[in-house]
């Protein structure tokens, strides 16, 4: 019994350790000085986000005998997930320390650094059996948080909603694990693909897939297990809104690579091709379909960010290291961008309580600076140059058309084209605050100085990522 | 006669369908959770019985089953908590009640 | 030759241009007056040096000292534009017996009109028209785009200035621009002719292509080929430039040779330009521009460039006699046409703009009928002849209408009656015009109408019989308008102004001159200057005397009519017309040509093609982009139901994708 | 070849299984269907004990019909008033539910069976896992030993905790 | 990096965002765009000076100035720099209607500053176009040019602005996504089997690897793409409707500048990557912008809005723009290259003059108004030389274009391409037409409204707009040869080689 082993998990325990902090800190601070929690842990974690890029915490390792990993790749996506977490702490400091809320707020942070650690682990894990712990951990606490606003109906709504969708997907992913474990006999990564190399295909492996499939597009919400996403992000509190939206989808989406590529990669033109073609297509057009109609800010994204986790998974389809780099290539801008905007939908949210596309006609009258905001960020998600968005979907794009069938051409084309349809719901809200001639019903205000750092690195990462070349190329080198 | 795998794998399989079913049908959230509890159950039961029959000589199918019924208590536990505060604001467990967020 | 003096020609009308274009306003009227007389006067002097150098000097360059053949002299050649290989625009300046004289023809007409428009353009207070000087910088214009056309050295440049000639003749016609009828006359001619143009410009492209040379002197020189050499001898030919024909006579298009279509559609150009039917009809509205501009381009100048084009490329068109007939029966029609329509019009410009329509129409039949082996190509020499004739009494004739019009302040000629009286030098003048081009003994009309004669006669005598005809006619209709004009009773009252007189000095005198050049231009031994293959003959020689008598009674005839029905007012022209109302009514309205333009462009173009495609491109194209917007946007509707709002129904779709996932792709793969 | 006692120990659990699960979705009273699906996880706990995991039917036992259903129970009795029966179902969901079960049926019955070979094997021979075994594995590093999930099934607990008193709480 | 004078073109419109970024009131706004823009049009003056030096000095490689920095060296992106003839011609072009659009918005309200953001925005992704040879970074700057348009029009717009907006910024983009998926597919054939793949046209047009099957999938993908930029037949609605909504200084641009990027594109990349199926397939395309060209001309001799007039003849001009680009000869092509830069001068002028009538008289609908000559006699004569030009006046630019072009189409002998040059040829009529028809009605004839007699002539820096552009236009026409041989230069032989032609 090595128990150094434990000293591979350093990011892990550090988190752990921060958690703990929060928690005492939250448990026994004296009442008055309970409003500098949220202070404390968004400088707590700022450390830990830095140490993070620490290059002692790099080096490859497979610890608990090939139960858990840690690379290179695998510590820059959790600092990518760090630098989101970060800012969505940043952002929930406002929100957390209103009234209906701060009595809580202690319990928001321990949520968000648990629920954070179930990611790491989902992303770390080299075992069904501690990525289903990770998953869970990711997912339950979350289901408190979207409950958290107890003065808002809709709140509940979509906490029983989340709930309810994420254990039912649990029991079937579950399922199609058991069948996996059945075919294979093992829940180690290494020996199932070793297994799986050598059996091919078969129908149970098929529906085993296509369970563990939906049980992680669950979290990503792809279509069609989507459909708790948009009730979800419309009832939950925002800053949960903007940690489920970029965190909980990015760590999937990496979890989703990894276990496809690492456990499945073998079986990838005879299993899941066709299928994730078929889920690419599927999410990227009635997310945007969806996504058209939509006027409430908050479940617009939601529709916006459901089409954009098709974009995701073409860098999972690619299957090489240029799709890898391009999948937290994308994260990270996806990270920025999004929350520039739920930044600016917080922002508002908190001054006026107006989530309303109407209600931001006219904005850049009134508050040019969040229009400003909120227009890059449109533009990033959208694809505009010289945005960091551009690249990040260029990439993706080249990194899919790099695995070189025709149907990979025709599939990115099929995005392509519904970029189009994503543009015009994103200009939709440019327009709504630029072009608009109505009268703004959004008088001018302050946003508190968290929101503005919160939107200041946003705004600094959608205008640099892109064209500040080292971050692309950093990821492409681990990557290779 | 011969207790094949089988056997108990088809039981486990229309146990997880009856959860289905009941988790579709059902309107009381709780009895959702019931059906739930159904189909995980069906789940421990499949690692079991591929542990025992395939791989006898390891025991991850059973340990996976272990921790799947903690993790199963744990989703119980936040649900009902979920489910409570719901019925404490809106007096009512119904499913069919909360639809207030659609299209 | 220097070339100072051939640069000077084209510059200062273009000078003059800039100059009174932008700083017009900035000047007295009347400087800009005299600016614009005095450079078109320095041009006419620097044109008749050049002409009287060309064809007096006898240098080596001018005239082959042995044969006494007059040649192609180009005295500049500027690159333009390189396309490929040898195919280049050029700008420069060709020297021939027909440039010669047509820079001669061009500049005394433009300085006439520079002169008589000092008076014309101003109302009888003297005072001067709003405009006076973009007048003069128009007639600049117009003069500088002429005179490049006729010096054009290749048949690109000619398209290029020709182009500005139908430009500038945009802008003249819509002086008055804010008459709407003057507005759509300048419209109509631009567009009647640009749409020639179209066939000049593919004729151009087709015989550019398969000559690969855009000169006249390659194109000249080789479809006379060795045997002729007469324009050869500016080291015209590039290599296997001889072969040129061999390959472009061989390509069939259609049943004709290539060289055939090419030539047909060059002379389309020509058609527009000289008003040739069917393309005529812009031709009397243009008449709604100032007078003078009517003399200037519309009879004397821009009108005969079709003449002149079909001229310059006459060695050519020798090789394809299909094109020669093409254009003697649009020429033969034309002429019998507008001799028709002529004698039935109340408009005295329309009058004259019919007649010169007729007259040239003589000159195209004259090319048409023209070939070397009758008279040694008598009718080329006959239509330049004509053409020189043409251009001074037909200038005269309508400058004499403007002095009238300026007088009287009215087109027509009910308004005018027995103007002789009042208008002494304007009635012995236009009488002089009316003699000369009906063809009277000794005015020089006589001369050159029955070379032309002569040349219909070497071809064919129904051509022959058919042009006697017209020139009857032609005699006809101008002494109705004589008689017309100036005698019948005259009008008791000119309500409003003082009765009508003789113009100022700076008209009449222009008036003066060309009675007198019309008197004497006959007699200018014209064989000598002018022939298709510049070798000079004794025009004497070929003078029949029996074709001169037979032309000289038909026009008397035409006269004798004339007098009697139209020296008094009686009751024989109505009668006439009441005798054959249908011809009469169809003559009056030009044979209802301009309905039928009207029908076709309006009916056909206007609401047939331009509203459906312009319906077409919003509903149909416009309506499908729209229409993708459209399916989104209902498709995203459609599936909102998927959205219900229920969790089980969520959970239901998962389990079911997820099902339909696995099942169909097993299903697939295995 | 088994023997008969082994046979008809199966076909009891089995059909408990099947019947009780079938009465746990369909009985209108939803305390009943609470007890029903305590019989089902007594059966479950039943067929690990036949299958030779006497450690882990204990946890069953302790942990879902002990514990789990005790809460269900609570649950049940805070949300519904006594005699509280459900109303009828609407047809359309219980032929949407009706689908999603035979269709999974189905398809996974079809996957399994499709394995046949698989499927077909009979019970081997295995010793019963020792306690010492289960513990060893339960606090070892090495491959097929579970500290890490072990550990962090706690952090899984703790957040869970923390969640249920944030959402159980009364402000 | 900043030793390459390229990068000016990009640095000094970046620079001139900074500084509209401080500026306080609009006349520092005004000086900061004009003096940066004349600085533009002094650099690119420059350079077509010292390209040409540099050429008859004997130069003979296919771009020069060529530079490349680096970028994401994994995936062979570079800054790559490099510009020939063409890119020359179009930088002085882009430079001298940025000035003059800058003059034409001297007095744009409301919200200065934010209109010179983005026109500058705009512009810097012109010019990092035209200067790009890394098919990377043309495509980014393509894009960077073509969104700034959406806010242009929609904030200071006039008319249906918001769907035209729309209409505009969603077609292009379509277009664009056709273009990313060709441009993609042609760096992972840009070098054969084995070899290093690159981005940089030159180099992939030596490699000269992809196979012609691959071509047939990329040609049109990028062609058309492209030319949705280029307004090619079906996909042209939306100018019309984005020209007839955008302010004065955006039409010009857009229609002067930025829809030259779609024939340019459709030069340097489709057709000089891809000259086979370029080939094969032009059939297919010279049907449509044939058609394009007459159709335009026919939808513009009924419109009766001014700016649609001017929009459906950009179609009929770009379609000829396409046109002779598909004619796959130098001839035609250096007409091709000069129907740009003429139509791109020409309708920035008519552009320029529609929105200083537009802002005089408040309509654009012809029926309204009359006798203008009368009213603004500057403004209308200038009109009048625009449409000049437009139909084809020798002397003015739109004349050598055209007939460059068709004397080039002319080298084809069989009859397919014999009768789409005719039937293009046929334009120079309808365009006529139209262009009588709105000067007729517009200008001449007599004053429609009385409200108007009231109104001015132009001021000083709408003439000095005007005048820029005349000069422009006027100085195509009259030296045409100094263009030709500027632009013919530049047509790499082996393209054509490849073709069998010249």
């Amino acid at each position: 019994m090595d128990y150094t082993q434990f000293l591979a998990m350093k990011q892990e325990i550090w988190l752990l350790i921060a958690f703990i902090f929060v928690f005492l800190l939250d448990t026994f601070m004296p009442k008055k000085d309970q409003d500098k929690v949220g202070v404390i842990c968004c400088l707590l974690f700022g450390l830990l986000t830095l140490r993070g890029f620490c290059p002692t915490v790099l080096g490859d390792q497979l610890a608990f005998g090939g139960m858990y990993e840690t690379s290179t790749v695998i510590v820059n996506i959790k600092n990518i997930l760090n630098i989101g977490v970060l800012i969505v702490m940043i952002q929930g400091l406002r929100w957390s320390a209103q009234d209906m809320v701060k009595i809580r707020r202690g319990e928001f942070y321990e949520l968000l650094l648990a629920t954070l650690f179930g990611m790491y682990l989902m992303i770390s894990a080299r075992h069904f059996l501690l990525f289903v712990i990770g998953l869970e951990t990711a997912s339950l606490p979350l289901a408190a948080m979207v409950a958290f606003d107890k003065h808002r109906y809709e709140s509940h709504e979509a906490a029983v909603k989340y709930v309810l969708t994420a254990v039912f997907s649990s029991a079937v992913f579950m399922m199609g694990l058991s069948y996996v474990y059945g075919l294979t006999g093992s829940l180690y990564f290494s020996n199932i693909a070793t297994a799986l190399t050598a059996q091919g295909s078969s129908w149970l492996l098929i529906v085993a897939l296509a369970f563990v499939i939906a049980g992680i597009g669950f979290k990503l919400s792809l279509v069609p297990f989507h459909l708790w996403t948009a009730d979800v992000y419309q009832g939950a509190p925002t800053p949960v809104t903007s940690y489920l939206s970029v965190i909980s989808k990015g760590a999937a989406a990496f979890a989703f690579l990894v276990i496809l590529w690492q456990v499945f990669g073998s079986v990838y033109s005879q299993a899941w091709e066709w299928m994730m073609y078929a889920l690419i297509i599927l999410t990227i057009t009635v997310g945007n379909l969806f996504a058209i109609r939509q006027r409430n800010m908050k479940r617009f994204l939601a529709f916006s960010s459901i089409s954009q986790a098709g974009y995701i998974m073409l860098g999972i389809e690619a299957m090489n290291p240029m799709g890898l780099s391009a999948l937290m290539f994308y994260i990270l801008v996806y990270i920025f961008s999004n929350l520039a905007a739920f930044g600016v939908i917080g922002a508002i949210e908190n001054a006026t309580g107006k989530v309303y596309m109407q209600d931001y006609n006219g904005l850049y009258k009134t508050n040019p600076r969040l229009a400003f905001t909120m227009m890059l960020a449109m533009f990033s998600l959208a694809g505009i140059p010289p945005f960091a968005g551009f690249f990040s979907k260029f990439f993706i794009f080249t990194g899919a058309i790099n695995q070189g069938s025709i149907a990979i051409y025709v599939l990115v084309l099929i995005a392509l084209i519904n970029t189009i349809i994503s543009l015009y719901y994103y200009l939709l809200v440019v327009k709504a605050m630029f072009i608009s001639d109505e009268e703004s019903t959004v008088a001018k205000f302050n946003s508190s100085m968290s929101e503005r750092v919160a939107m200041w690195i946003c705004v600094a990462g959608i205008l640099c990522l892109g064209i500040v070349s080292c971050v692309y190329n950093h990821l492409l080198a681990i990557a290779a | 006669m011969d207790i094949t795998m089988i056997y108990y794998l088809v039981p486990a399989l229309i146990m997880f369908c009856c959860g289905v079913y009941g988790f579709i049908t059902r309107r009381n959230m709780i009895a959702m959770l019931i059906s739930l509890e159904l189909m995980l159950n069906a789940v421990d039961i499949n690692f079991v019985v591929f542990n025992r029959y395939l791989f006898p000589g390891q025991m991850e199918g059973m340990f996976f089953t272990l921790f799947a019924i903690a993790i199963a208590a744990a989703e119980t536990a936040i649900s009902i908590a979920i489910i409570i505060n719901v019925y404490r604001s809106v007096k009512n467990v119904k499913v069919d009640d909360l639809t207030e967020m659609k299209n | 030759m220097e070339v100072t003096i051939p640069v000077l020609i084209l510059a200062i009308p273009l000078l003059m241009f800039f100059l009174l274009g932008l700083l017009g306003k900035y000047m007295s009227h009347k400087l800009a007056g005299i600016l614009g007389t005095a450079g078109m006067g320095i041009t006419l002097l620097l044109a008749y040096f050049t002409a009287f150098t060309y064809f007096f000097s006898g240098a080596p360059d001018f005239v082959d000292a042995q044969t006494g053949q007059r040649l192609q002299y180009i005295v500049f050649n500027q690159d333009w534009l390189a396309f490929y290989n040898n195919l280049v625009i050029r700008i420069g300046f060709l020297l021939d017996p027909i440039s010669a004289l047509m820079l001669v023809v061009i500049t005394t007409i433009s300085f006439m009109v520079h002169l008589y428009s000092n008076g014309y353009m101003r109302d009888h207070h003297g005072v001067y028209e709003r405009g006076f000087q973009r007048f003069y910088a128009f007639l600049s214009l117009f003069s500088f785009s002429m005179l490049g056309l006729v010096v054009a050295t290749n048949i690109f440049q000619m398209y290029i200035f020709w182009e500005l000639v139908g430009a500038s003749s945009y802008l003249l016609i819509g002086f008055y621009y804010t008459k709407p009828s003057a507005v759509s006359a300048s419209k109509k001619a631009f567009i009647v002719t640009r749409f020639a143009d179209l066939g000049f410009l593919i004729g151009i492209l087709i015989l550019s292509f398969y000559t690969g040379t855009f000169n006249f002197t390659e194109f000249t020189s080789a479809a006379v080929g060795e045997s002729g050499n007469l324009f050869a001898v500016n080291e015209a030919t590039a290599q296997g430039i001889s072969n040129i024909f061999a390959t472009s006579a061989a390509p069939m298009f259609m049943g004709a040779s290539v060289l055939t279509w090419a030539l047909v559609l060059i002379f389309m150009g020509g058609m527009g330009k000289s008003a040739m039917l069917p393309l005529h009809i812009w031709l009397p509205d243009a008449m709604e521009g100032p007078t003078p501009v009517s003399a200037l381009i519309h009879a004397a100048t821009m009108v005969v460039a079709g003449v002149y084009l079909v001229a310059r490329l006459f060695p050519l068109y020798l090789m394809s006699t299909a094109a020669l007939d093409i254009i003697t029966v649009v020429g033969a029609l034309t002429a019998f046409y507008a001799a028709m329509v002529a004698c039935v019009q109340i408009d005295i410009k329309r009058v004259l703009a019919f007649s010169t329509i007729s007259q040239i129409a003589f000159m195209m039949v004259s090319l048409g009928v023209a070939r070397p082996e009758f008279h040694e190509g008598l009718g080329y020499m006959a239509s330049m002849f004509h053409m020189f004739t043409h251009a001074m009494f037909k200038a005269l004739l309508f400058l004499c209408a403007g002095a009238i019009i300026h007088a009287v302040g009215s087109n027509d000629y009910t308004e005018m009656h027995g103007l002789r009286k009042h208008m002494p030098v304007t009635h012995i003048t236009f009488l002089i015009g009316c003699l000369a081009i009906a063809g009277i003994i000794p005015f020089s009309g006589f001369f050159s109408k029955d070379e032309i004669l002569s040349a219909c006669m070497g071809n064919s005598w129904l051509a022959y019989l058919w042009m006697s005809l017209v020139a009857g006619m032609t005699a006809f209709y101008m002494f109705r308008l004589y008689y017309l004009i100036f005698w019948w009773k005259e009008h008791k009252i000119h309500a409003g102004h003082h009765a009508p007189h003789d113009q100022a000095w700076t008209m009449t005198l222009p008036l003066v001159i060309l009675a007198a050049v019309t008197c004497v231009a006959g007699f200018i031994p014209f064989g000598n200057l002018v022939s298709w293959n510049g070798e000079p003959y004794d025009f004497m020689a070929h003078f029949d005397w029996s074709i001169a008598a037979v032309s000289l009674i038909v026009a008397l005839v035409g006269i004798g009519l004339a007098t009697v029905m139209y020296r008094k007012e009686n009751p024989m022209p109505a009668k006439m017309r009441n005798a054959l109302p249908a011809l009469w009514n169809w003559c009056f309205h030009r044979f209802y040509w301009d309905e039928l333009y009207m029908f076709i462009t309006h009916k056909i173009i206007f609401n047939g093609i331009c509203k459906p495609i312009a319906w077409f491109d919003r509903r149909i194209i416009d309506g499908s982009m729209d229409g993708l917007a459209y399916i989104s946007n209902k498709a995203s509707w459609a599936i909102r139901g998927l959205q219900s709002g229920n969790v089980q129904t969520y959970v239901w779709i998962y389990l079911l994708g997820a099902l339909l996932l696995g099942a169909i792709t097993a299903i697939c793969v295995i | 070849m088994e023997s008969v006692g082994s046979i008809i120990m199966y076909l009891i659990i089995a059909l408990s299984i099947i019947v009780f699960s079938v009465l746990t979705v369909t009985s209108r009273k939803i305390l009943r269907a609470a007890t029903y699906l305590l019989f089902t996880l007594f059966a479950t706990a039943a067929l690990y004990f036949k299958l030779d995991y006497e450690f882990l039917g204990a946890v069953q036992i302790a942990v879902y019909a002990g514990g789990i259903v005790v809460l269900f129970v609570f649950a049940i009795l805070l949300t519904s008033h006594p005699g509280h029966s459900s109303e009828r179902l609407v047809s359309k969901k219980r032929a949407l539910g009706f689908v999603a079960g035979v269709a999974t049926l189905l398809v996974a019955g079809y996957a399994l069976l499709s394995r046949c070979c698989m499927a077909m094997t009979s019970l081997p021979e295995m010793s019963n896992p020792t306690m010492k075994q289960i513990g060893e594995a339960m606090m070892g590093t090495g491959e097929g030993q579970y500290l890490l999930p072990f550990e962090a099934i706690s952090v899984l607990l703790l957040a869970c905790i923390i969640g249920g008193v944030v959402v159980a709480r009364k402000r | 990096m900043l030793s390459n004078i390229l990068i000016y073109f990009v640095v000094i419109p970046l620079i001139m965002l900074a500084g509209l970024a401080l500026c306080r009131n609009i006349k520092q706004i005004r000086t900061v765009a004009v003096i940066g823009s004349l600085a533009l049009t002094a650099l690119s003056v420059y350079l077509l000076v010292d390209y040409l030096g540099l050429r008859a000095a004997g130069a003979t490689a296919p771009m020069l100035y060529t530079d490349s920095w680096s970028w994401f060296p994994q995936l062979h992106i570079n800054m790559a720099v490099g510009v020939d003839g063409i890119s020359v011609a179009m930088l002085v072009l882009s430079s001298i209607i940025l000035l003059t659009g800058s003059f034409a918005s001297w007095a744009i309200n409301p919200m200065p500053k934010e209109f010179f953001l983005w026109l500058i925005l705009l512009s810097t992704g012109v010019f990092g176009f035209f200067i790009s040879i890394d098919l990377f970074t043309m495509f980014m700057f393509y894009e960077v040019a073509l969104i700034p348009m959406y806010l242009l029009i929609g904030v200071w717009g006039s008319g249906n602005k918001n769907y035209s907006a729309m209409k505009l910024t969603l077609m292009l983009m379509g277009g664009s996504a056709f273009l990313m998926l060709g441009l993609i597919g042609i760096y992972y054939h840009s070098a054969p089997e084995g070899g290093e793949l690159t981005w940089n046209l030159l180099q992939i047009r030596e490699n000269a690897a992809i196979d012609r099957g691959w071509q047939y999938f990329l040609f049109p993908m990028t062609f058309v793409g492209f030319g949705v930029l280029g307004a090619m037949f079906p996909f042209h609605t939306w100018s019309p409707d984005g020209h007839a909504s955008a302010p004065t200084a955006v039409s010009m641009l857009h229609a002067g500048v930025l829809m030259k990027l779609g024939g340019y594109g459709c030069f340097r990349v489709a057709i000089y990557l891809m000259p086979e199926a370029a080939h094969d397939l032009a059939w297919i395309f010279l049907i449509l912008t044939g058609v394009s060209v007459v159709y335009g001309a026919f939808s513009a001799c009924v419109q009766t809005d001014l700016k649609y007039i001017n929009a459906y003849s950009s179609v009929s001009h770009c379609g000829l723009v396409l046109f002779a680009i598909l004619m796959l000869n130098t001839t035609a092509m250096t007409g091709a290259i000069m129907q740009m830069l003429s139509h791109g001068l020409m309708t920035a002028l008519f552009f320029a003059l529609i929105g200083m009538i537009y802002g005089r008289t408040h309509t654009r609908d012809i029926r309204m108004m009359g006798g203008l000559m009368k009213i603004m006699p500057f403004l209308a004569v200038c009109y009048v030389i625009a449409g000049m030009a437009s139909l084809g006046l020798p002397g003015l630019s739109g004349f050598v274009a055209e007939m460059t072009i068709f004397v080039g189409s002319f080298e084809h002998t069989d009859m397919f391409h014999r009768v789409f040059t005719i039937v293009a040829c046929c334009s120079i009529v309808i365009t006529a037409v139209y262009i009588l028809r709105v000067v007729g009605k517009l200008l001449l004839g007599p004053v429609q409204d009385e409200h108007h007699l009231a109104l001015t002539d132009a001021t000083w820096w709408e003439r000095t707009a005007t005048v820029t552009l005349i000069i422009s236009v006027a100085a195509i026409g009259c030296f045409p040869n100094f263009f030709a041989n500027l632009i013919k230069f530049t047509f790499s032989p082996e393209i054509f080689a490849v073709i069998g032609m010249n």
